[in-house]
């Protein structure tokens, strides 16, 4: 008899309701934020060291088509793990915690944090 | 047409090494069939399929299991509810291990509902009648005793999945809160104490798979809010 | 198989329902080394579906109610043949097993004085049937059964009872004196087997519902511990007497409890009108399940059914209102949605006469002990053997069970063997061991499947089976349907004895185990079939074309089925209680 | 109770708590720097390094890094309980973490008091 027992958790034949998504992309962008803090602190840094520090990072910003791309990636992260974090918080607050509710929340989060990915877009450009 | 595509996950440890999905074709005569009558169906074919199941009518928890791809009681599933495409995929519950097809060890699950303490307990003489309590207090148990211990809700729960030994999961925390919501119950120090690591409570994320799969349309992500509340409010 | 191990117990107690936990948990607080052996975990047997409540004079809604009166109750419905001291026994101890209960954590709901909500049922009346309807019935909503269940499971946790979850027992193991020494184990998640041996079983298997198409039961109600005693040699008592629920939900079978009626929904037929006023005028909807039974029968027969077929009739809840039906029956709107499309808030509920109880079994004293009869008719104890709940008729049920009894049964008569059995642990009560032949029978049946190479599915045989007992010995029964019955049973145990078990593995064979089951199916319909063919009268659940009145003469008996030359002797009815005076026989009316 | 030792609060009640209050703190201070940047299009160096001059909000800028660094680690160290079932890569990445963590803070205060 076999007696290494299989599990079934075959992540791609569960279906995850928009609450799950939602939960597991608020993880994924704390991560990418973590490691986005050393762009975060390389540019506060050379800002604050010197005008031509500054000036790299504003030139950088403003011309450096991947460093566009890195502030609008990090921007949004930060939008979602931002409107993800304030429903987290209104949950511990116990509004929403029902199957509904946290459905709309969710869908909210979705359509915010999208609005906030355009913005960012807008303003990195 | 009324063959319905089902798909079952076989293993059987005798005689796989690996599980694999069988292809069945089931002619529902355009019924809406539950999923329960369908996997007797399948069995009439091939007697060797196993699975679980008593009362088929949703209250004994026996026939827990996954179909396409979300949990649930396949005794009161309709076809009609999960059937994409004119297929049915059924999978035994996610995260447990498989003893036989359908039919998962749920000896972690039970470890940790056992873990709760749960049964009444009540340091004051017993009176010569029941103990009253109104039916204010009565009510604050709906939605908590109703619990049928199907595993439904903790295997879909992606932090019991990773953690099954520390975290309870969401049908033992609802368990938990039954009895620390009990009027009559007076170990709730001790109930709480327990739930005070980083594991054992606070590993929900507020993912709320439990509420979105539970065939009893119970709350555990609510009662786990509420046990937090009685930690923070007792701890500060 | 002569390596098979051995497990030792003081008493082992097969079946993992409320009979089943409730002696067990008496046990466990003893210290005895025993063990609750059950085919399902516990919380997944069939008391997890009783819905309505466990009835039992606590004088919670009327603070004058009187044990007595539920006594005359239940002696009343059970058409008179329940044993009156074992019903004067559960009546009077009844209210002590409910508030342990409600100690234990059973969420009872409430009046608003505190005190647990009590619900009217069928057949309950006040003063001895002279105060009108009485409101005895203790309930958790209507989900007093899973209230119930999970609560002695959770109390057995708390006192370390030992589980063999998904265990089957196979058959029992006597000695060379004809004592139960134990049993034959089938572990289903390894496919090993074992000899458990014990100086005390316990059979708390439940009942057998499953004989018929058409059940409330759940798919494991399968007379497994009936069919043992039977196999074993041991007689069953009143096993013709079944009670059909009135209302199971037409085409699924699943129940809907009595407690509809209680709150106030009523039957009505095609015509809107409600019938029970006709047949019973003062109970109406309330009168004994066998009553309201034959009456929807009756309603459908002279044509005033409802639906395409006219076959059967409507449970009207609608009136109650939303707020009523979601705090005292949430369970069974949420049912009626499931099964019957149908959201009775709104519409009524199509409703069919179901099978739904037994009230034979294997007989007991009041103590749980098994009994049969020596050569001259008199009781004698079987050694080693008990049985509590469904699977006992202690009898407490008679020809009729009263709605919310069967709960109530459960918790006294399984608590009566625990304290019982403690006691005669106690004694050193001790039996001369198996020798290797006496387990070698016992093993002959399982061996005989797994040796099967050809032959009928497990399947066709028990849906036959099933068809027989549902036309034949259904709510009115009759001679030469019976006997043919009878007849085709006798050519079907042929059949079975020849049938196969296609799959031979060991791990989670739930072939092997339906195949074990339909055995114990055969055993408890032949035994059904033979003692309603026997019984030529008309008493409570038992209704007979040809006899269509009550044999009081004759009949005022308890029927003996002996499995060995499948004859039917009779046994006396107790009518001594011990402190109140005899219930006389009388026409029943309700 | 499940006995851990390596998580921050020492009990997951205050782990909940920090990781909540921090999380404010960082939302405040985001819109705060978010919001200062789209009010000031055209920020020069002289405007720019005279806001963190100020010692409000070299403060606020501390408080906001010891947030980060307190509800990064809840964070990590969840997600690395969670996923990391082998002892030593989980402690070697939670390692890495609090490495990482550190060089953040003393290079914060270094931005913010240094020079």
């Amino acid at each position: 008899m076999n007696s290494k027992r299989p599990v079934n958790l075959d992540l791609s034949t569960i279906h995850f309701p928009l609450p799950a998504l939602t939960s597991i992309t608020h993880r994924v962008t704390g991560v990418i934020l973590f490691v986005g803090l050393i762009f975060g602190f390389w540019a506060l840094d050379a800002s604050l060291s010197s005008p031509e520090g500054f000036d790299a990072v504003r030139d950088a910003l403003a011309h450096n088509v991947l460093a566009k791309l890195i502030a609008w990636g990090l921007l949004s992260a930060l939008g979602f793990h931002f409107v993800a974090g304030i429903k987290h918080l209104l949950m511990d607050a116990g509004y929403g915690v029902d199957l509904e509710g946290g459905n709309r929340k969710a869908q909210i989060t979705v359509v915010i944090s999208a609005v906030l990915v355009v913005l960012a877009g807008v303003w990195v450009w | 047409m009324s063959n319905l595509q089902v798909s079952v996950y076989r293993y059987n440890p005798e005689t796989d090494s690996a599980p694999y999905m069988q292809e069945f074709q089931i002619d529902t005569q355009g019924r809406d069939l539950m999923v329960l009558n369908v996997l007797t169906m399948i069995k009439d074919q091939d007697s060797s399929l196993a699975f679980r199941r008593s009362c088929r009518e949703g209250v004994c928890g026996s026939d827990g299991m996954n179909m396409n791809g979300t949990n649930g009681l396949a005794c009161i599933t309709p076809i009609s509810d999960v059937v994409k495409d004119n297929k049915l995929v059924l999978r035994p519950l996610p995260g447990l291990p498989v003893m036989r097809d359908l039919v998962v060890d749920m000896n972690l699950f039970y470890k940790q509902y056992e873990r709760m303490q749960p049964y009444l307990q009540n340091d004051t003489a017993e009176p010569a009648i029941e103990r009253l309590q109104s039916p204010e207090d009565r009510d604050k148990l709906d939605g908590l005793y109703e619990c049928i211990l199907c595993a439904c809700c903790s295997t879909s729960c992606p932090s019991f999945w990773w953690n099954p030994d520390k975290f309870v999961g969401p049908a033992g925390l609802l368990q938990a809160y039954r009895f620390l919501a009990d009027s009559r119950d007076t170990a709730t120090s001790s109930r709480l104490a327990e739930l005070e690591d980083p594991f054992s409570l606070f590993r929900c994320r507020g993912i709320m798979n439990c509420v979105s799969v539970c065939p009893k349309g119970l709350n555990p992500t609510r009662a786990i809010g509420k046990i937090r509340e009685m930690l923070l409010s007792n701890a500060t | 198989m002569s390596t098979m191990r051995n497990l030792t117990f003081d008493a082992i107690i097969i079946g993992g329902g409320g009979s089943g936990l409730r002696a067990a948990l008496e046990l466990a607080k003893s210290g005895k080394k025993t063990a609750v052996l059950s085919k399902v975990f516990p919380t997944r047997s069939h008391t997890v579906s009783a819905q309505g409540g466990i009835t039992c004079a606590i004088a919670s809604a009327d603070p004058n109610d009187d044990w007595r009166w539920h006594m005359y109750d239940t002696v009343k419905g059970s058409d008179y043949i329940g044993d009156q001291d074992a019903i004067e026994y559960m009546c009077n101890e009844g209210p002590k097993a409910v508030f342990e209960l409600e100690h234990m954590g059973l969420p009872f709901s409430r009046f608003d004085n505190g005190r647990i909500y009590q619900r009217p049922f069928g057949g309950q009346s006040k003063d001895f049937g002279k105060g009108g309807q009485a409101a005895r019935t203790c309930a958790a909503a209507d989900r007093t059964g899973h209230a119930l269940l999970h609560t002695l499971y959770q109390n057995n946790l708390k006192n370390n009872t030992v589980f063999l979850d998904e265990w089957y027992a196979v058959d029992l193991v006597k000695n060379a004196n004809g004592d139960v020494v134990g049993c034959i184990a089938l572990c289903i998640e390894t496919g090993e087997v074992v000899h458990v041996k014990s100086k005390a079983t316990v059979l708390a298997t439940g009942g057998a519902g499953r004989i018929y198409a058409s059940t409330t039961n759940a798919l494991i109600n399968t007379g497994d511990g009936i069919g043992m005693a039977l196999r074993a040699g041991f007689p069953v008592q009143d096993i013709e007497m079944w009670q059909f629920h009135p209302t199971g939900i037409h085409g699924a079978g699943c129940l809907v409890t009595e407690g509809c009626r209680g709150e106030g929904g009523y039957l009505v037929n095609k015509d809107g009108e409600r019938f029970m006023e006709r047949y019973a005028p003062n109970a109406k909807d309330l009168a004994g399940r066998d009553v309201v039974a034959r009456a929807m029968v009756m309603e459908v027969l002279e044509g005033r059914g409802c639906g395409e077929n006219a076959d059967h009739v409507m449970l009207k809840l609608d009136h109650l209102g939303e707020e009523v039906l979601m705090k005292r029956l949430p369970g069974i709107v949420e049912l009626s949605k499931t099964f019957a499309h149908v959201d009775p808030v709104k519409a009524p509920i199509p409703v069919t006469p179901t099978c739904h109880y037994m009230m034979g079994g294997i007989p007991t004293n009041v103590h749980g002990q098994a009994l049969m009869q020596d050569g001259d008719g008199n009781d004698q104890i079987i050694n080693g053997l008990f049985a509590c709940g469904e699977a006992a008729c202690v009898s407490v049920h008679g020809a009729n069970r009263l709605g919310g009894n069967s709960l109530l049964d459960l918790v006294v008569f399984g608590r009566a063997a625990g304290i019982h059995i403690e006691k005669s642990l106690n004694e050193g009560v001790d039996y001369l061991d198996a020798t290797q032949s006496d387990v070698d029978q016992a093993m002959s049946r399982m061996a005989r499947w797994n040796e099967s190479s050809g032959g009928e599915s497990v399947h066709d045989l028990k849906t036959e089976l099933q068809n027989i007992m549902q036309n034949a010995f259904g709510v009115f029964r009759q001679e030469d349907n019976m006997q043919e019955g009878v007849k085709q049973l006798g050519e079907l145990r042929e059949r079975i004895g020849q049938a196969h078990l296609g799959d031979k593995s060991n791990a989670f064979n739930t072939a092997r185990v339906e195949a074990l089951e339909l055995d114990n199916l055969l055993e408890v319909a032949e035994a059904t079939a033979i003692a309603a063919l026997e019984r030529k009268e008309s008493r409570g659940a038992h209704s007979r074309y040809d006899y269509p009145d009550r044999d009081d003469v004759n009949w005022l008996k308890h029927s003996l089925f002996h499995p060995g030359d499948k004859t039917v002797t009779k046994r006396e009815v107790n009518f001594t209680p011990k402190t109140v005076d005899t219930f006389e026989p009388k026409i029943r009316t309700y | 109770m499940v006995t851990n030792i390596t998580n921050l609060g020492r009990s997951g009640l205050s782990d909940w708590l920090i990781q909540r209050v921090s999380a404010l703190v960082l939302a405040v201070y985001a819109l705060f720097v978010v919001g200062y940047l789209l009010f000031h299009p055209n920020l020069d160096y002289a405007t720019w390094s005279g806001l963190f001059a100020q010692t409000w909000m070299r403060i606020f800028s501390l408080l906001a890094f010891i947030s980060m660094a307190a509800h990064a680690w809840v964070g990590l160290w969840t997600i690395s309980t969670d996923y990391l079932k082998h002892t030593g890569a989980r402690f070697g990445f939670q390692a890495v973490v609090i490495l990482a963590i550190f060089v953040f803070l003393v290079w914060g205060v270094q931005v913010l008091w240094g020079a």
